[in-house]
């Protein structure tokens, strides 16, 4: 593993790539149609959090006197995933429901809960 | 018994919670009677003993905390009871005069179902306590209990015949129109509170007497605010109106209640407050007047009354007149006297009165009565002895006390007291006259009632009987306190030897002295001779006598009937008016209730029906609804429009927040 | 730098080198083996015994035609192969094959031919890497675009997660009682004499967790009697029946590659590594290394033959009782095993 | 700068890979993509010194829960889905226009905080390994741990009880 010590990123570029996933998966959330597909996308939403996340864990753990908050993001970070598990397990199984009721998976076909 | 004094009216609450729990499992009369009887009979015992501790040792006052019951601010309110002069005779004869009515009614509500039966010694019971807790209460909230507490019993057992309309209605009357005098007291509560900071009589009375010119005006606005609830409690001028109806309760509640005990808690509040009335002329004028007004005016319209309850209950309205006037000049200690006779003889009178009814089965009217003298001797010769009571002939108990506050009238005005002297000459001869009426109209009973021939129907008159022992038992009991209950205030200061007079002796710590003299407002004692006095015991024996012998002359004999009926075709409209009872019902109707009806139905069809029902709730409820219907399309069903929507909310949050 | 790369690419080669020799050698003991089981010759021809038999065989995969059906994504289906036997290389580099006994070369230290020696996090690594074999599976059943390879890759992905789960919480007694996630830790704490008499090995103070894993990894390695994703009876050939020639010979490459890794695995974890049983030996100097890595080896070997043993000894599971054992059983027993791990560790047995 | 190299590699993977998770109409190349995307993360996470992060982001992510993703489409049959941005024009302009936005204004955050902070030296704290992250799961947030059990074993419940379907 590559040391701790000699990691010359600036935390802001952990913070951009955030920034543009969560762009990348907001947009796939809004724009898709697929129940699968808009999983996916959440799902690179949550990863761009979990980078966030990350981003502020690494410069707190520069310094001695913040490493308890660094640890906090980290196991933040190890909550988010233990919640997208189960998300998922949950949100296929509702889509294999919602494909056995409609014949498909697009979210727009489950439009009967309306006015 | 003294420092358990609680005991008292204890009982008596525990006597009706059984009696209802006994009625609700319709347990058989002989139980309730036991529990109903026995709680007020031991009640009684428990009074006679602390009353014999009482005097059987030096404080004048006792009180007797238990809890705190309401602590706020400066105001600090204790559940806590008081035994002093004046509550002890009041106690005394309350509790005798209660059991003895209890009693009674064992005979006289024989006949009512199981249930109904229990609930009827139930209300009586709760009576008791109430009454008992308004006496013993040692500050003015504690007093306002029981002040509540029997006119919700007057009330209940007012409408005991629930089951017909009228009796009903006479209920609902008897509680409204003495909702209005409550709300006097209450209000003499906040002055109270805001003057003295206190409700307690050990503290605001002896402050109120030490410090005259300081609480002067407090006297005068807590002393009218507290004869307000006076006057509706005690069934006064403009007030009295609901004693009439209540007659529609059974009987011995009428003596109870309306006559003996209730009635009379305007009287002893006033008493109680006398401190008040002394520092303020004012309030005490108003007394004096309203009671004064109130004898004449309800003895002129017992006059024509055939009914024989509501003959009783006009005197009842006049006799109570009788006490205010008696407060009203300063003449205490005569007026809680004359309340004791009053109890002995007007108790006795509804006795005897439920027990004609009782043999006429149900009739009530003296017209069809008559000649019942030789069918129920003992019933007889007991309201014999009470009528001449309350008519003021010597020996008897109420000529004492009348007496006495007649004197004293006399006596304010010869001594000018307070500068009104004119108009306290004025009551006195009021007084006097309502005192010929009060003569005429008993007699008039007597004599419908008791001799020449009976005028109802046979059948009536196969069934006429003597009443059994446990209705004649207290009759003969009362009987006899209106021969010698008088004797207590035995007016020793005609032979020179006051200390005669007990009750007076007895009670004179109750008039706190008040420290200095610059509202000397003190009764006018020794203001005139000796031989004035006597000359005012002639004058009203004398009328009283001639009262007597004006109704011998109308209701006996072979011209019975004659003399009257042609005074009233010669006076058709004062008969009319007398026999309208001046229309003051019918005035209260169109003045008071049909405004206040048709204001309530514009509150309901304008204010409730149509700005609340229809404007506030309905339109906002409609305007819901149609926001709803609009903001529905909202709801398109597709997710994705509501996930662009939280993704704009975020957005435009992000965005407000920068 | 430059020594340190080209350390690092030797040390690869060599990994390679012994991984990929492994699998003709297994392939011949698996023939030569099954014979051996149903009492027949088996390969005998190519060379003394048939040993050349498995070179004959490669040279043969490669020579034939690379047939793409129409109808498979094409991307995926070229990809499958390739990711399975990448995925078999990269979770060997973690496992050590030998003791680090601070050797150096040329000035610099060679950790004893591990690639990745003292990773903090290495079975989590290995776990990582492992958790991958089940893509190639999937991806070759979905885009051969043929019913018999789609069930076969469906079976293969339901299979290798449910085990999965009970493999895991068997590895956590393990992790518990060694109280480290390094590899090498992981077997020097299985030195020495367990309760006095036994070899300090995980195999005998954690048998249910032994036991869970090794049926955990026949399950893993979609091997009889779990090799439903194949199951030549039902499915042809399972994800690969439409594979042929070099992609064919990838998938079986990896799949024997991936019985390797599984065996040096439970070596490590559970047989004490390189420990021997009741000999405490420090494994010093070149010599220590080549003994602590021929003592690795025969343990491999031994449980190499195991899983052909057992292949050619048990029928296949039905796929419900294959679910059922790894769900309702394996998962309890493993948890089972948890407990006894914490509660003899809490007692001082361990 | 060895490692901002291998960071700069890694973040663009993430991205290319982050966009090829959504556009393309082929499910199967999405997971896939999505799973390279994963291993970038995992990268990323491994250089900032969070190598257990880096573990679990593998194990949970590609191993478990993306193979139920590539399970789900091949149970489903899903092999073409629409074109990105189709249906309602509207829909899609504000979409996009959205995720921009939103992803413009992170990027302008990172971009101010830039100048606060240069380039990080952490100091020698590791909080990256195993054995800091289980201490802080099982006291500090002991909690929040456990609950997520419940979670999961909720999530578990939901799951099947789903899958099962109405047959009885």
């Amino acid at each position: 593993m590559i040391p701790v010590e000699a990691v010359p990123i600036p935390y802001t570029w952990v913070l951009a790539l955030s920034a543009v996933l969560f762009a990348v998966g907001t947009l796939g959330v809004l724009l898709r149609r697929n129940g699968i597909a808009i999983f996916l996308s959440l799902e690179i939403m949550l990863n761009s959090a979990n980078l966030a996340f990350a981003a502020f864990a690494f410069r707190f753990a520069s310094d001695h006197a913040t490493a308890a908050a660094a640890l906090d993001g980290q196991v933040f970070i190890f909550f988010v995933i233990a919640v997208a598990a189960a998300e998922a397990a949950v949100g296929l199984a509702l889509f294999i429901v919602l494909f056995r009721c409609k014949g498909s998976i697009d979210v727009e076909r489950a439009n009967i809960l309306r006015w | 018994m003294l420092g358990s004094l609680w005991l008292i009216p204890i009982i008596c609450l525990a006597g009706a919670v059984f009696n209802l729990a006994l009625g609700i499992v319709r347990a058989p009369k002989s139980a309730v009677t036991l529990v109903g009887v026995g709680s007020v009979g031991a009640s009684t015992i428990a009074t006679y003993a602390a009353l014999w501790d009482y005097l059987h040792q030096p404080a004048e006052v006792i009180v007797e905390p238990y809890f705190t019951w309401i602590s706020a601010g400066v105001v600090n309110v204790n559940a806590s009871l008081q035994l002093d002069p004046l509550s002890a005779v009041m106690t005394a004869f309350v509790t005798l005069v209660g059991f003895l009515i209890h009693v009674y009614s064992i005979g006289y509500m024989h006949s009512e179902t199981d249930a109904g039966y229990a609930r009827y010694f139930a209300y009586l019971n709760l009576f008791m306590f109430s009454m008992l807790l308004l006496v013993l209460g040692s500050n003015l909230p504690v007093m306002f209990v029981g002040w509540e507490g029997v006119g919700l019993c007057s009330y209940l057992l007012i409408g005991y015949y629930y089951d017909k309309e009228w009796c009903a209605a006479a209920g609902k009357k008897a509680f409204i129109v003495n909702r209005i005098g409550d709300l006097g007291f209450l209000l003499a509560i906040f002055a109270t509170i805001a003057w003295f900071h206190s409700t307690e009589f050990t503290v605001i009375f002896p402050a109120a007497a030490e410090h005259p010119d300081q609480f002067a005006g407090a006297a005068t606005i807590i002393g009218l605010l507290l004869f307000v609830g006076a006057i509706g409690k005690s069934a006064q001028i403009p007030l009295y109106v609901w004693l009439p109806d209540a007659m529609a309760g059974p009987t011995p509640v009428s003596a109870l209640i309306h006559a003996a005990t209730m009635v009379t808690a305007g009287v002893y509040m006033v008493v109680r407050a006398n401190v008040f009335y002394r520092l303020s002329p004012t309030a005490m004028l108003a007394v004096a007047i309203v009671g004064g007004v109130t004898a004449i005016f309800a003895a002129t319209i017992g006059l024509v009354q055939n009914d024989i309850k509501k003959v009783l209950a006009y005197s009842t309205v006049s006799q109570l007149g009788y006490m205010f006037l008696g407060a009203g000049v300063g003449a205490f200690v005569a007026a809680i006297f004359h309340v004791v006779t009053h109890a002995f003889f007007k108790a006795c009178l509804f006795l005897g009165s439920g027990s004609v009814i009782h043999a006429c089965g149900g009739e009530q009217d003296m017209r069809t009565m008559g000649g019942l003298r030789k069918h129920m001797p003992i019933t007889y010769w007991t309201f014999l002895a009470a009528t001449l009571a309350i008519s003021g002939i010597p020996i008897f108990a109420g000529f004492f006390s009348k007496d006495e506050i007649l004197a004293k009238a006399y006596e304010a005005g010869a001594a000018n007291l307070n500068g009104f002297g004119a108009t306290y000459q004025l009551l006195w001869y009021l007084g006097l006259a309502g005192a010929l009426l009060t003569a005429f109209y008993m007699f008039r009973v007597v004599y419908m009632t008791f001799h020449g021939s009976f005028r109802g129907s046979e059948e009536t008159e196969r069934h006429l009987h003597e009443s059994p022992p446990s209705m004649t038992g207290p009759l003969v009991i009362l009987g006899f306190l209106s021969i010698v209950g008088g004797f207590f205030g035995f007016p020793g200061q005609l032979f020179g030897m006051s200390g005669l007079n007990l009750i007076e002796r007895f009670l004179h710590p109750i008039i706190l002295p008040i420290a200095a003299a610059t509202h000397g407002a003190a009764h006018a004692e020794h203001a005139v001779g000796l031989e004035t006095e006597w000359l005012l015991v002639a004058v009203s024996v004398g009328v009283a006598v001639l009262g007597i012998v004006i109704a011998r002359r109308f209701y006996l004999g072979p011209k019975a009937f004659v003399l009257p009926r042609r005074l009233a075709e010669r006076l058709p409209m004062v008969h009319k008016m007398l026999l309208g009872k001046y229309w003051v019902d019918e005035m209260y109707h169109v003045l008071i209730v049909a405004p206040v009806h048709r204001m309530a139905m514009i509150c309901w069809k304008v204010i409730d029906e149509l700005i609340i029902d229809t404007l506030f709730v309905n339109g906002a409820a409609f305007s819901v609804e149609l926001t709803g219907d609009l903001l529905r399309f909202t709801t398109t069903g597709n997710v994705r429009n509501y996930v662009l929507a939280v993704a704009l909310a975020i957005f435009a949050l992000a965005t407000f927040l920068w | 730098m430059w020594v340190d790369l080209i350390v690092i690419g030797v040390k690869l080669a060599f990994g390679l080198v012994v991984l990929l020799t492994t699998v003709p050698i297994m392939v011949w003991v698996e023939r030569r083996g099954s014979a051996l089981i149903q009492d027949r010759l088996g390969p005998n021809r190519v060379g003394p015994l048939g040993l050349f038999q498995p070179i004959v065989d490669v040279v043969k995969l490669l020579a034939k035609e690379v047939i793409t059906p129409a109808g498979v994504r094409p991307l995926l289906y070229i990809l499958a192969p390739a990711i399975a036997v990448i995925v078999a290389l990269s979770t060997f580099i973690a496992i050590p094959i030998g003791k680090d006994s601070g050797l150096e070369l040329f000035g610099h230290a060679v950790n004893g031919f591990i690639v990745a020696p003292d990773l903090n996090i290495g079975l989590l690594y290995v776990f990582a890497i492992a958790s991958f074999g089940v893509y190639p599976l999937l991806l070759a059943g979905w885009s051969s675009d043929n019913k018999y390879a789609l069930l076969g890759g469906v079976r293969a992905s339901a299979q290798a997660i449910s085990y999965e789960i009970a493999m895991i919480i068997a590895i956590v007694g393990v992790l518990m009682s060694s109280g480290t996630l390094r590899l090498q830790q992981i077997v020097d704490a299985q030195s020495g004499v367990w309760m006095g008499f036994l070899p300090h090995w995980n195999v005998f103070s954690q048998p249910i967790g032994a036991l869970i894993f090794m049926v955990a990894v026949f399950a893993e390695t979609n091997r009889l009697p779990f090799d439903l994703p194949e199951a030549d009876a039902e499915l042809v050939a399972g994800y690969h029946t439409e594979y042929s020639s070099i992609r064919f010979a990838a998938f079986y490459m990896s799949e024997y590659l991936h019985m390797t890794v599984a065996a040096s695995l439970v070596t490590v974890l559970f047989l004490g590594g390189w420990n021997l049983p009741w000999i405490d030996i420090p494994f010093e100097g070149w010599a220590g290394v080549l003994l602590s890595m021929g003592v690795f080896g025969i343990k491999v070997a031994t449980l190499l033959w195991f899983f052909v043993w057992v292949r050619w000894t048990l029928p296949r599971f039905r796929y419900d009782q294959l679910m059922a054992l790894g769900w309702k059983v394996m998962v309890p027993l493993a948890v089972l095993n948890f407990l006894w791990v914490g509660v003899a560790m809490a007692l001082g047995y361990m | 700068m060895v490692v901002t190299i291998i960071f700069l590699v890694a973040a663009a993977i993430a991205v290319v890979f982050a966009v090829l998770t959504v556009v393309p109409r082929d499910p199967t190349k999405n997971v896939l993509s999505l799973v390279i995307m994963s291993f970038a993360m995992a990268a990323v996470f491994a250089i900032l010194g969070m190598d257990f992060l880096a573990a679990i982001q593998i194990i949970v992510y590609s191993g478990a829960v993306l193979v139920l993703f590539l399970f789900v489409i091949m149970l489903l049959k899903i092999r073409r889905i629409e074109a990105l941005g189709s249906g309602r024009p509207v829909q899609a302009l504000l979409g996009a226009l959205v995720a921009a936005g939103i992803g413009g204004m992170m990027l302008v955050v990172a971009g101010l905080l830039l100048p606060l902070q240069g380039a990080v030296l952490p100091g020698a704290v590791e909080t990256g390994t195993a054995f800091p992250i289980g201490r802080a799961l099982l006291s500090t947030h002991l909690f929040a741990f456990e609950f997520i059990t419940l979670l999961l074993v909720a999530a578990i419940v939901g799951a099947v009880y789903l899958g099962k379907g109405e047959e009885e």
